[in-house]
Formats: C-alpha cells, structure tokens, sequence
C-alpha cells in the first residue's frame, strides 16, 4: 500500500512537472508543436483516451488543447492546478481509485467555464451583459456546449 | 478563482447607450435604439407561421367597426366542435383562438368576442399589455396599488391606460438590463408556491438564480389564474403545490368556479395556458432547461450572439433551439416532438369523448327532472374530469413540455368522466368522495 | 451520441485461446477459460438486491423435495392481491414472483408453482435455458427442426434435454465471439415485424447492425409470446407491429384466448414481459441506445474496457450505465428513473381498481344469470382492459422504458374498464365494437 502510494506521488509529481514544463512551453511557443505535444501529455493515461478521441472529432481540436479548457489562463493557477490534476489524477490512476465514467469536478468544471470566457469573451459579452459574476448569475456556457471539447 | 472573473467584469462593455433608458420609458422603440438587434427580433413576433400543433395561422378577414382586425388566427372550437359543449354557458364557446405572436397580444384580448359576452375587469390586462409603468402611475409608484386599482376598473376603463403589448421594461430592469419579474400575479403567486415548500417570504427579484428568471419572465403569464373574490384580485392558485390534483384540491377547498355549465349545472372551471406549472413537471425543467433556451434562443448576430427575441415556436427554429444540446438531424427533432405531441392528441381525444359521454347523460338525467341534488356526485366528477382534461387541452405545447405527465393527467381524467356516468347510472347521490383530488 | 457508441466499441480485446471453442460448447465454464472477466460477471447474476421498483429480493425458504430452492424471489401476487383477481381461472393466480439474475432462470422456470396446476409443453424453455445444442441435436443440426421437436414434448421430458440457464453460446458465435441470434421464437417474429414494414425475407443474423443486435439478443426472451396451434409453437405476435394496440389486433384476429376468465367467462390474455416491445416505443430506442448499454455496460478491468455480464438492473450501477451519456449526479439520475416509475405506478393503481370494479360488475351480472351472450360486450372490453392493463404491469421498467407510452396505454385501459361497466348497466349485448382495438 505505501508503497504504491510512494510510487503514486513520484509518478504525479513527474507528471505535473512535465506537464508543467509543456505548458510554461505553451505560454511563449504556441503552435503545432504544442497542439500535437500536450494532449499527448495527457494521453499518457489511457483513461483519457475517450476524451482525447472525443477532442480529435471536435470542433476545438484545431484551436484548443486539454490544458485551454481545464487550466486557468493565468499562469500561476495553472501551474497549481497542473500540479494538483497532475497529481492527484496520477495519484487515482495509480491506485485504481476512480469511477468507470470520470465526471468533472465542481472545480474544474469553474475553471472550464472560464476558458470558454477566455477565448470567446466578446461574442458573449451581449449575453453575459452585466451581470455580476456570483456563480448563480453566471451564464453556465456547459448547459448547451457541453461537448464542444469531445464529442459526447 | 474568483479574481478572474472580477478582470473579467472590467473588461466588459455591454451596449452603447444612445438614449437614457429609465424606471419609465414603456415605448419599445425608444429601447430599440439602444438595442436595434433585440428590437428587430421582437418586432417579428408578428409573423405567423403553422406548425403540425403549435405557431397559428393567419386568416385574413375583413375589418369591422367592432373589431378592425384584419388578420386572426384560426379557430379552435371550430376546429374541434366538442369544445363549445365543454364550456357550454361560458364565453370561451362563443369564441376561442390559436394564440399567436406576442405582438397581437393587445388586439386579440380586445376584440375577441368573449368581450362581448361578459363584463371583463381590469385584471385581465397584466399579462396583455405592458402594464409596470400604468401601475405603477396609478398606484403613485406603488406596483401592487396600481395593480389592485385596476383589477376593480371595467376591462375597458382600464384597456384604456395601455398602450404597448408586453414590452422590454416588463421583463427588464432598464439600468442594469438583468430579467426581472414586474407581474404582482406571479411574484405573490411564486412566493405562495415556494412558501408550501417550507420557504418562507419568497421574494422572486431578490432570491432567484438568473436561470430561473429565464423561465419566471415567462411564467409570469404562461400560467394558470382566477380572479379572486369581488376586487377581482389576480391570483395564481399554487398554495398548495403546481400539480393538477393540488390545484383542483385549492379550488375545491376555495369552493370556486368559473362558471355554471349550461347542460348539467355542474360548476366547472376553466383551466388557462399551464405552461409554466406543466413545463415544471416536465424533465427539461428538472435538468435546468428554461422558456427562453427554448423559444428565445441564442442566435448569431456578427460578433455578438443575442437571445433570439423573437418569441416562437421551436419547431420553427430547431437548429438553435434544440440542437446545441441535442445533436440530431432537425428532421429528426421535429419527429420526436411531434411523435409526443401526436400520443398526447390521441389520448386527449379518448378523454374528450368520455366526457362529452358525461355531459350528455348529466344532461338527459336533469332534462328527466333529477335534482341539482341527485346529481351532485356526477357533476362533481364532471368538474374533475373536465379541469384536467383542460389542463392538458389549454397548455400549449400538446404535451411536449412534460409528455408523461400530460397522458397521466388524462388518464385520470378519463376515469372521472366515466366514474360520473355510472354514478348516475347507479343513482349514487352523495357528493364525490371517492374521486381523489 | 453515436460518436460513445462507435469509440467504445473500438475497444476490442484480445483474448487467449485457452481452449477451442465450437458450436457444440454449451458449457459456460469451458467458455470461461477464454473469457475469465467475462464469465465471472456472468455468474454474479446470483446476486440478489432490491431496488424501489426492480431487483429482487432474497427470501430464505426451506427446500421441499419438489422444490429445492433454499431462497426465492418475492412475491407479486402478495404484494397485490388484485393480481389474483385480474388471472382468477389462470396458473398465474398460483405463483408469479418478481424476476431476478439469469442464473435462476432455469430453476425458477421448473420449480414454479405454475407447473403444478398446469401441464406446460417444453415451448417454455426456449427462453430459460441454453438451448441452442439441444435445439441442434434435437433437429439433427437443424436448429428449426429442433425447436419444433422440443415445442411439442412436455415441459419435464424436454426439461431433461437441457442443463445450463442462458449461456454464452445463446448470444455469442464461438468461433468470431460476434453476437448472433439463436431464437427461432426470435428470428421468426422480428422477420413478421419487418415483412409488416414492408421489408422482405428479414435475416436477422445478415441483416442486422451490431448495435441493433445489443437489443435483439435480449429480445429472444425479454417480449410477448404465445404458443400457437396443436403443436405449441412459441409465436411473438409481431405481424401488425409491435404496439400494444398492434398486438391486440393481432390476437383478436387470430381468436386467441390465454383462459377463460374465471369469475367472468371473458376470454383473457396474459401478457408477458413486454421489455422489447415497450423499450422500442421510448426515447432510448429511437437514439440507438440499447438494451446492452444499460443492462450490460462497459467497465474498466485493468486497461481493458469490458461489457459487464453481470446483467442487472441499471439502478445498480447507474455510473457505468447512465453517466457515460448523462452528466447528472448518482442520486439524479435514480430520481428520475423513480420519479417515472412512481408516476406509472399511481396511474397502474388507478387502472387496476378499474379492472377490479369491472370484473366485481361482470362477476355479479353473471350471479344473475345473465348469459354469455348478453355479457360479451362487457367482457370484449375486460379482455382489452385486462391486456392493456398487464402489458405495463409485466413491463419490467415500471414505466421507465417509455414512460409516456406508459401512461398513454393505462389511460387507455382504465377507458375500456369503466366502458365495460357501463355496457352492462345500460345492457348492451353486442360484441365490443365501439371499443378501438
Ligand atoms: C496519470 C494519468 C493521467 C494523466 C497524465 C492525466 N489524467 Fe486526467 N484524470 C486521470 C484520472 C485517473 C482521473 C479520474 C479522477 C477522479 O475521477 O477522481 C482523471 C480525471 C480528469 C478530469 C475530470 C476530473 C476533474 O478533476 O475534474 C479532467 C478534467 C482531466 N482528468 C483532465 C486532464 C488533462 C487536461 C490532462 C493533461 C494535462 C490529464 N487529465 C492528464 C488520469 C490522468
Ligand atoms: C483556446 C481558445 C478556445 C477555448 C478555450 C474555447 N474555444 Fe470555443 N472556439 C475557439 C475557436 C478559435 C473557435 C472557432 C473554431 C471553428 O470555427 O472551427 C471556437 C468555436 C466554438 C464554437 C462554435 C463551433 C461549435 O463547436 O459549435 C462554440 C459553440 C464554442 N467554441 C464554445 C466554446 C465553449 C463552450 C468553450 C469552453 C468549454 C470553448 N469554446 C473554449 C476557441 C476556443
Ligand atoms: C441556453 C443555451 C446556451 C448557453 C447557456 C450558451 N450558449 Fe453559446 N450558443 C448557443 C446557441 C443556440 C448558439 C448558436 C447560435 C447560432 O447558430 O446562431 C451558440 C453559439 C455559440 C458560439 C458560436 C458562434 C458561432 O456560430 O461561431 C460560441 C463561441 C458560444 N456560443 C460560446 C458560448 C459561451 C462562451 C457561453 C457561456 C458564457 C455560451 N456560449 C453559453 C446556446 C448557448
Ligand atoms: C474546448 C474545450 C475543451 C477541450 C479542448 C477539452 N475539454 Fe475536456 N471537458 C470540456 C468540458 C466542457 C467538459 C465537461 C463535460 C460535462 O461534464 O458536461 C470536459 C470534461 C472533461 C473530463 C471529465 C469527463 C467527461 O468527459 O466529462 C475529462 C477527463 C476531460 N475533459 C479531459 C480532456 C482531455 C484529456 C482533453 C484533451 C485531449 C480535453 N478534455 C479537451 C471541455 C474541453
Ligand atoms: C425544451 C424546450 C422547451 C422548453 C424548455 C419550453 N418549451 Fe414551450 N414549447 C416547446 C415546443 C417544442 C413546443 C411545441 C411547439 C409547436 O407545437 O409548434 C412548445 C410550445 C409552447 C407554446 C405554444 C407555442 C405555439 O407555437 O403555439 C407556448 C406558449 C410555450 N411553449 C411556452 C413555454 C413556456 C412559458 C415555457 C417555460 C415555462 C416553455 N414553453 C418551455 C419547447 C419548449
Ligand atoms: C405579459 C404577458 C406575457 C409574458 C411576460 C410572456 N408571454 Fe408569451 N404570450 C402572451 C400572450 C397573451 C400570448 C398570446 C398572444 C395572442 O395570441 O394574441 C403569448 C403567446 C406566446 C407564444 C405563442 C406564439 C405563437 O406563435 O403561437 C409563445 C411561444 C410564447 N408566448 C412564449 C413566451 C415566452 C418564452 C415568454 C418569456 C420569455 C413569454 N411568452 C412571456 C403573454 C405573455
Ligand atoms: C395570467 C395571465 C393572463 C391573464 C390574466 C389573461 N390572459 Fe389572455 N392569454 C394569456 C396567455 C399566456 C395567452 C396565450 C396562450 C393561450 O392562448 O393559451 C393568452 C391568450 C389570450 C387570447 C388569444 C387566444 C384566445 O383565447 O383566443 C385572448 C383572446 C385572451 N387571452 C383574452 C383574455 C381575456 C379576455 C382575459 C381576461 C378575462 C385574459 N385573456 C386574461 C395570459 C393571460
Ligand atoms: C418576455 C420577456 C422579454 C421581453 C418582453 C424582452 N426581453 Fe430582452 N431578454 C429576455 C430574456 C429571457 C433574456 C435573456 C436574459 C438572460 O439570459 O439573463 C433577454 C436578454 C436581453 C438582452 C441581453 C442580451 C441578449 O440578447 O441576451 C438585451 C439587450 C435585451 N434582452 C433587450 C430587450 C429589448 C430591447 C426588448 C424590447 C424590444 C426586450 N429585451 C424585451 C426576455 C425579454
Ligand atoms: C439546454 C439544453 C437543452 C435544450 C435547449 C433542449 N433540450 Fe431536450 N433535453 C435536454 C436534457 C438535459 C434532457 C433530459 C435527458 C438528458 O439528461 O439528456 C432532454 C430531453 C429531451 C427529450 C426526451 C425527453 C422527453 O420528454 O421525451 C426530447 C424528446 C427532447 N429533449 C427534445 C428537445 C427539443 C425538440 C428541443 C428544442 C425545442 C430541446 N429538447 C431543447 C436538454 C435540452
Ligand atoms: C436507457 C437505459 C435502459 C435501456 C436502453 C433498457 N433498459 Fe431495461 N431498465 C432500465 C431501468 C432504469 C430499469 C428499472 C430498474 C429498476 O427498477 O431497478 C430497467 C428495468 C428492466 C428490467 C427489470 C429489471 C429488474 O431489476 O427487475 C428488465 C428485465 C429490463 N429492463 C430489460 C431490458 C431490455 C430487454 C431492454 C432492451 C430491449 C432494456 N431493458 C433496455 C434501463 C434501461
Ligand atoms: C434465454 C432467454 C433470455 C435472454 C437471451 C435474456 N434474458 Fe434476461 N431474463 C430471462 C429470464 C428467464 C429472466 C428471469 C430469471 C428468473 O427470474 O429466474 C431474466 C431476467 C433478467 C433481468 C432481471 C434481473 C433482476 O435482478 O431482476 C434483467 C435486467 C434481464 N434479464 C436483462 C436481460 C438483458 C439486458 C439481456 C440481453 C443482454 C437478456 N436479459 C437476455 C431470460 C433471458
Ligand atoms: C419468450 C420467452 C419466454 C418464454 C417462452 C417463457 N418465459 Fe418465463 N420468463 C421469461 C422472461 C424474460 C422472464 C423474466 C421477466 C419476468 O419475469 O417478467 C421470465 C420469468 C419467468 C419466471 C420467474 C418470474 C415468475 O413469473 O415467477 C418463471 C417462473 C417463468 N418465467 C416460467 C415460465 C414458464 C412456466 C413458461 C412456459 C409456460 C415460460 N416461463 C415461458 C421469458 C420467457
Ligand atoms: C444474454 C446475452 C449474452 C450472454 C449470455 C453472454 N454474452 Fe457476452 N456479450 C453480450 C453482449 C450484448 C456483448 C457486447 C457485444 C457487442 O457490443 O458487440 C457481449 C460481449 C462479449 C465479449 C466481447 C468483449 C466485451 O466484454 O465486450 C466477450 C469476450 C463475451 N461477451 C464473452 C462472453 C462469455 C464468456 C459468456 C458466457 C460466460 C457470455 N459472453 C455470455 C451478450 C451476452
Ligand atoms: C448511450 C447513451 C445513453 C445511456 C447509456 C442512457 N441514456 Fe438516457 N437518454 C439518452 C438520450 C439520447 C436521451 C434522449 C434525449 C436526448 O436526445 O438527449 C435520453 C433520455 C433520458 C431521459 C429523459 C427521457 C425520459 O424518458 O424521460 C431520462 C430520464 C434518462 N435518459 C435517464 C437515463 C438513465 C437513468 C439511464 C441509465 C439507466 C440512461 N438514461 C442511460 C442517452 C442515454
Ligand atoms: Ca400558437
Ligand atoms: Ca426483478
């Protein structure tokens, strides 16, 4: 037991890091090179495979990687959150701990949301009008385009 | 997290304000210049399109000094003759439309002739016209004062105080631009339907999610309503819950009726566009689906996309209505819809023939003398049977909003009207227990 | 959607060929040794676990000689004693218990009180054994010809020629593993289906996509039958189609009669889980989403994905089942699927009182001696009443495989109940006409 839990942490810390190194990458070399590098980083684990399919038939797997949907833009929190789903997704994979159909957490699932935002902030500026940003007046983009990053 | 969208916010500029908008401003066209794109789509709602069940038809006629209308949908009783029987003695026989586009809203309350009929109050205007500013002038800015004011005024009196059907400050806030609810009807009647769900002074502008005032916008007319008590109050009956039988249950416990029916003297109610109490039970609603994903939905404008406002159909409009979360062929949107909707039609016509079985043995027993007495319980089925069956009848989307739901009322519906019969048949006399609420 | 479907199904597995396998391998076990993931799911169907409305519950009972089943499953006619009324006359008054796992199927079918009052022909095994050998044996490599044979013999002659409940062999071909069907009761009512679809000479084994047979191989058991003719042919009655209307008409052409009913004389029919018929009229269905995809879904053993053989209610196991498409929470998603049985089952409730008190009426008329020939009409409409009735009631799901054609089909058989009642009291003597198949 501890010592797959030993052998968990080392696998996410290296996962989070190299994940986090494609991204720092990202952040001056956009480009192909990532476009084709990181959603393989995330395919290292097989269990993504369905939604790396999924993303291949998409609408956004010419314009968005995994990381543009389920990391902050800002550069800190990404890296944070890198580290954390780098981790603790290892860390599940590794022991086996997680559900057959992986559904998004509450907090990714924020932080999801505001990619769209990120990269579509002014077509939806008319719609998001100004309303304040407390989760209850927030325009939730994931009720109707649920499956704009892999098919579903 | 939260930091972001705070940038986020600054970030925004929202619209161009060529002419100040306030708490006054009623005239759509004066919004329309700060918001052309809205405006234009609204202005359509004219337009009149079929659809197998639902938009409306547009019959020309020719205008009369009564009624200048040169374009009305078309009839409903006519269509379905078994209609006037049911509401025999009551206006909606002598005339009962298609609705159509909210533009027309004004005109047809006007001039339909169940005007000419009865004396209509005041009341009925809230959800005809943009009434926020009228009552709130008549009330001297107190919403609910103008409100009770002109439920006591003749229909006509009040008609006269309106000028714009419903319009941009009926479901927003001019400053802000955010939905807000403006209707006294659905404010008292949403808080009284929250207060039997343990939640005590409900106050819908304050205590609502941005989603659910994208269908309570809607649901402050979509609904069904009486006129309570001589000051003709508008009241939404959802004390006790929005079901079917929990409404009949406060009609019965309020002992009201609409009227008293022509052939058997039962008194009946007349059950009024449920959208909003149907679409709840209804498993859209449950996944946080709203009116306005459906009839408003978002369109493409250049750079922006608006929420359509050109209130419809879906049917008419599947692409954007349907598809972003279903993804089928339109063809194939439009089968499901009307597979439902074509179930929902056929079971109401067994539950419509049932009753008219009713009403014609109620109305052989009393042309044979039996008393108002003697034929309590059978007119007392007769008023179960014929509200729920109404419920289904009157709500407008033929089923879709909450397809199971819909054949469960006229199921039991169905029940009642036959129960009626062999109460009569059996001479049972004592009111109705036995049919359950 | 079909985008799941097509991704999931790329995930093929390799598997070692620890022994051959031919068409003559009935025995799971030997299966197994190819297949262990599979075939240690397949034997959980042991498992026993009640939901609200399906599962099954484990009741201990003391093993007699005749029947040595230390533990049954309840009993639905104890838990609605109108059931003994609605069969008076019929096996099923005796016994009928709530379904449970495949693995009893063989044992629940031969120790079944049923088999005590009546002498059943060896048609019944067809679906609660491996029969594809014997079938084959039997016919000497004709599978019909078998099937024929076994039709004919009594129940506890053919009995012996079978040893396993469903087994690998029955749904899969040995040598590609591919899904085949091997039902004649099946292949020859899907091809009247489809012949009334107009489609000619239907081969289901040639003609049938792989997703389609994820339903068909569960719809060589789980559907209406009868047993036709002097020789006992299993029969579905698809000719006409497979709605409920569809399959009445087929019986009342045909004159067939399950019993006569006891107390009524009505000549009644007994239908029998109806899941693949019902699951065809729903929403599931008509998006291509199958039996196997709720019953049997997909899991992770390691890096395989692999279907799950412990075939079971869904409700047990709603991430696998439902989560793949339904982005809602485990106790939503088991809300909704209640919400909708719980609805079906208050309109069922409301439906069996009806029967009830139609068949209280005919029971008294005929006390008065009336005769058959005056009761006719009345009992033409039990009979439908009755059919109507049952083909929810046998319908596994409680409603949620078409839960609006659920409700659309009760509504309907509470109408032919009360008519029925009042054929009698106005003494109507025809045979039921008005009375829509
Ligand atoms: C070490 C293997 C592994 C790698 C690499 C991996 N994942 Fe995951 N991921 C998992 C596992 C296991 C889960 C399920 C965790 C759970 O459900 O508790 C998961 C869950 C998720 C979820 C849903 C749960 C949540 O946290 O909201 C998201 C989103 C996700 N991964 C995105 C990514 C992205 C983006 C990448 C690449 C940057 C990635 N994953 C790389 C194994 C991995
Ligand atoms: C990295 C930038 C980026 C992110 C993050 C992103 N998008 Fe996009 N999206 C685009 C671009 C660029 C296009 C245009 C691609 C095209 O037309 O093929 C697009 C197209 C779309 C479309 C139209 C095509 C379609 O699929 O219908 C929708 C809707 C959409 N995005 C919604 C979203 C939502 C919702 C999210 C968040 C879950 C999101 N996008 C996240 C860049 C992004
Ligand atoms: C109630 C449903 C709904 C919600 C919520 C929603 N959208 Fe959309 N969105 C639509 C519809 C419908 C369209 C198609 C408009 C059209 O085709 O004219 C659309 C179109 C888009 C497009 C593509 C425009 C184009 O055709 O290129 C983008 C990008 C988009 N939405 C982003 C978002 C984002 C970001 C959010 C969250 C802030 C969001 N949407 C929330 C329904 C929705
Ligand atoms: C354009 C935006 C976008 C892109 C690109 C994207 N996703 Fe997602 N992802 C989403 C959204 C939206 C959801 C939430 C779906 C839901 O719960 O309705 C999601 C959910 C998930 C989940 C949770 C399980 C599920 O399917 O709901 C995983 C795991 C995941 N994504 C992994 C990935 C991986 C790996 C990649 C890259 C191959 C990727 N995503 C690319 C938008 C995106
Ligand atoms: C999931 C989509 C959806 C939602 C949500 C929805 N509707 Fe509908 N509505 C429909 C469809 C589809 C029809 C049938 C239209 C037809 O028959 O042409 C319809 C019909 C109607 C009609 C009659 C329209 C006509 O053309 O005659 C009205 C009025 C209506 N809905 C109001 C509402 C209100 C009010 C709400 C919210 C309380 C609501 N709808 C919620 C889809 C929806
Ligand atoms: C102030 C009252 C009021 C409000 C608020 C209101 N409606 Fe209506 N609606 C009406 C009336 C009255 C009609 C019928 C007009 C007529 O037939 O002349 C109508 C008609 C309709 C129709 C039928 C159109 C057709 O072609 O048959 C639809 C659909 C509809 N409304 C949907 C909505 C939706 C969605 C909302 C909220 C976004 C809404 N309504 C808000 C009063 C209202
Ligand atoms: C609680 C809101 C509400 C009140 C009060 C109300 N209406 Fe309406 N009315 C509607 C809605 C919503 C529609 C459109 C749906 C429909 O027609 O079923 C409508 C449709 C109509 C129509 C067009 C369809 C038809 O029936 O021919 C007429 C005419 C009409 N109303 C007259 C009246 C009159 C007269 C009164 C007062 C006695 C009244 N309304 C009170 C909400 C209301
Ligand atoms: C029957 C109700 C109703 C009426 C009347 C109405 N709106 Fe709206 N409007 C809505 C709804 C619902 C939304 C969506 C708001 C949201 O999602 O928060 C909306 C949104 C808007 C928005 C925000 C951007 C967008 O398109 O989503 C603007 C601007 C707007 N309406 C302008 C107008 C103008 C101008 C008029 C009058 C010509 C008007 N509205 C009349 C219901 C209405
Ligand atoms: C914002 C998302 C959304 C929109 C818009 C939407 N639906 Fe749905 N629809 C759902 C959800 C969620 C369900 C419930 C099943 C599920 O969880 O996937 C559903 C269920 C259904 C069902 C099956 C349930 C039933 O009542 O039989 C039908 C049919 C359907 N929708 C048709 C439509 C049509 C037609 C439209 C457009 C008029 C529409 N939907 C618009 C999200 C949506
Ligand atoms: C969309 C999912 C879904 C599909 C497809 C589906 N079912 Fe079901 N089925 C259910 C659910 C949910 C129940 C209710 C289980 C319960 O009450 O515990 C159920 C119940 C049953 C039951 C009773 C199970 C029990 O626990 O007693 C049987 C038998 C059954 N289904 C067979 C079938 C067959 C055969 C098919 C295909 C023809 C089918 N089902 C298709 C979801 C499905
Ligand atoms: C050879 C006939 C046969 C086939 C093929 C068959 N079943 Fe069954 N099934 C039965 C019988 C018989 C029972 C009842 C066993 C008992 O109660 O002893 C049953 C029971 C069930 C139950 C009830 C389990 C419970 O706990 O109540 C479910 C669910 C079910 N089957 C689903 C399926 C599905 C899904 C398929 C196809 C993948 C299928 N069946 C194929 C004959 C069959
Ligand atoms: C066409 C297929 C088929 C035939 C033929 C068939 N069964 Fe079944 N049987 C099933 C299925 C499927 C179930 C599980 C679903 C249910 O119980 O409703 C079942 C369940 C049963 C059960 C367990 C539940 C109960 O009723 O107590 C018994 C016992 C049973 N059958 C006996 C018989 C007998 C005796 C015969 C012959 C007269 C027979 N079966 C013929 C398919 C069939
Ligand atoms: C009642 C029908 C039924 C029975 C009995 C059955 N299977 Fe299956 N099996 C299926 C279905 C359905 C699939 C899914 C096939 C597909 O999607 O093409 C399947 C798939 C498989 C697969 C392919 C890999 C996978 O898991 O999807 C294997 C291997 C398999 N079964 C082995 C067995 C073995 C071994 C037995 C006996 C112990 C058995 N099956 C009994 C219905 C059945
Ligand atoms: C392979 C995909 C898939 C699976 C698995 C699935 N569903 Fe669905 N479900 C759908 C689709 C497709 C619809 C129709 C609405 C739509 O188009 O989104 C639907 C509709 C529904 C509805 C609304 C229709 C109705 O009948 O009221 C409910 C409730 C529902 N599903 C529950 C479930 C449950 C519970 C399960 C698991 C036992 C399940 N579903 C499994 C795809 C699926
Ligand atoms: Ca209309
Ligand atoms: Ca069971």
């Amino acid at each position: 037991m501890t010592a797959r839990m030993i052998q968990g942490i080392l696998v996410g810390m290296i996962c989070g890091v190299a994940i986090g190194i494609g991204l720092y990458t990202f952040a001056y070399a956009k480009g192909w090179s990532y476009l084709t590098d990181d959603p393989a980083a995330c395919m290292n684990c097989h269990v993504m495979r369905e939604q790396f399919d999924g993303w291949l038939k998409s609408s956004h797997r010419a314009v968005a990687t995994c990381n543009s949907c389920h990391t902050p833009k800002n550069f800190i929190a990404k890296y944070a959150t890198k580290a954390s789903n780098g981790f603790w997704h290892s860390f599940n994979f590794t022991t086996g701990d997680y559900e057959d159909n992986i559904q998004i957490k509450p907090h990714s699932r924020e932080i999801t949301e505001q990619a769209c935002r990120n990269c579509h902030g002014e077509i939806v500026d008319a719609v998001e009008g100004t309303h304040p940003s407390s989760s209850s007046q927030q325009l939730a983009c994931l009720r109707c385009h649920n499956s704009v990053g892999h098919l579903q | 997290l939260m930091n972001i969208f705070e940038r986020k916010q600054e970030a925004r500029n929202p619209f161009y304000r060529v002419v100040e908008l306030n708490d006054q401003t009623d005239d759509p066209a004066v919004w329309g210049k700060n918001f052309p794109l809205q405006y234009d789509d609204y202005k359509r709602t004219t337009d009149q399109v079929r659809t197998h069940f639902g938009g409306s038809e547009a019959l020309p006629r020719t205008p009369t000094k009564a009624d200048p209308r040169s374009v009305v949908a078309q009839s409903k009783i006519e269509e379905d003759p078994r209609l006037k029987i049911m509401w025999a003695g009551y206006a909606f026989a002598k005339d009962f439309r298609e609705e159509r586009g909210h533009a027309y809203m004004l005109d047809d309350q006007t001039y339909t002739e169940r005007q000419q009929v009865v004396k209509q109050p005041g009341t009925c205007i809230q959800c005809h016209a943009s009434v926020y500013v009228p009552y709130k002038k008549l009330g001297n800015g107190d919403l609910i004062a103008g409100f009770e004011k002109m439920n006591q005024m003749p229909f006509f009196e009040a008609r006269k105080l309106v000028t714009h059907p419903v319009s941009c400050i009926d479901c927003h806030d001019p400053t802000t631009m955010q939905l807000r609810v403006t209707r006294p009807g659905f404010i008292e009647g949403i808080a009284a339907y929250k207060a039997s769900q343990g939640i005590k002074n409900y106050d819908v502008n304050k205590d609502a999610t941005r989603q659910e005032m994208r269908a309570y916008v809607c649901g402050q007319c979509h609904v069904e309503y009486y006129f309570k008590g001589p000051e003709k109050r508008l009241v939404y009956p959802w004390a006790k819950g929005l079901k079917v039988e929990q409404i009949q249950a406060y009609y019965d416990e309020a002992q009201f009726k609409d009227w008293t029916h022509a052939d058997t003297g039962a008194p009946v109610l007349k059950a009024q566009h449920p959208e909003f109490e149907m679409w709840n039970q209804g498993i859209h609603a449950r996944s946080g689906v709203t009116c306005a994903d459906c009839h408003m939905p978002y369109k493409r404008e250049g750079a922006l996309k608006i929420s359509d406002h050109h209130v419809r159909s879906p049917v008419l409009n599947i692409n954007r209505a349907c598809q972003t979360c279903h993804k089928w062929s339109e063809d194939e949107l439009k089968a499901r819809v009307e597979n439902i909707q074509q179930r929902t039609f056929e079971l109401r016509n067994v539950a419509m023939d049932a009753l008219m079985d009713l009403i014609k043995d109620l109305k052989a027993a009393k042309g044979a003398g039996k008393t108002d007495n003697e034929l309590a319980m059978a007119q007392g089925f007769q008023r179960k049977a014929q509200f729920y069956l109404d419920f289904v009848e009157a709500e407008n989307s033929t089923g879709f909003h909450a397809p199971q739901e819909a054949s469960r009322i006229l199921g039991e519906s169905i029940d009642f009207s036959r129960k009626g019969q062999i109460a009569l048949r059996d001479g049972k006399t004592a009111p109705s227990q036995t049919a359950k609420p």
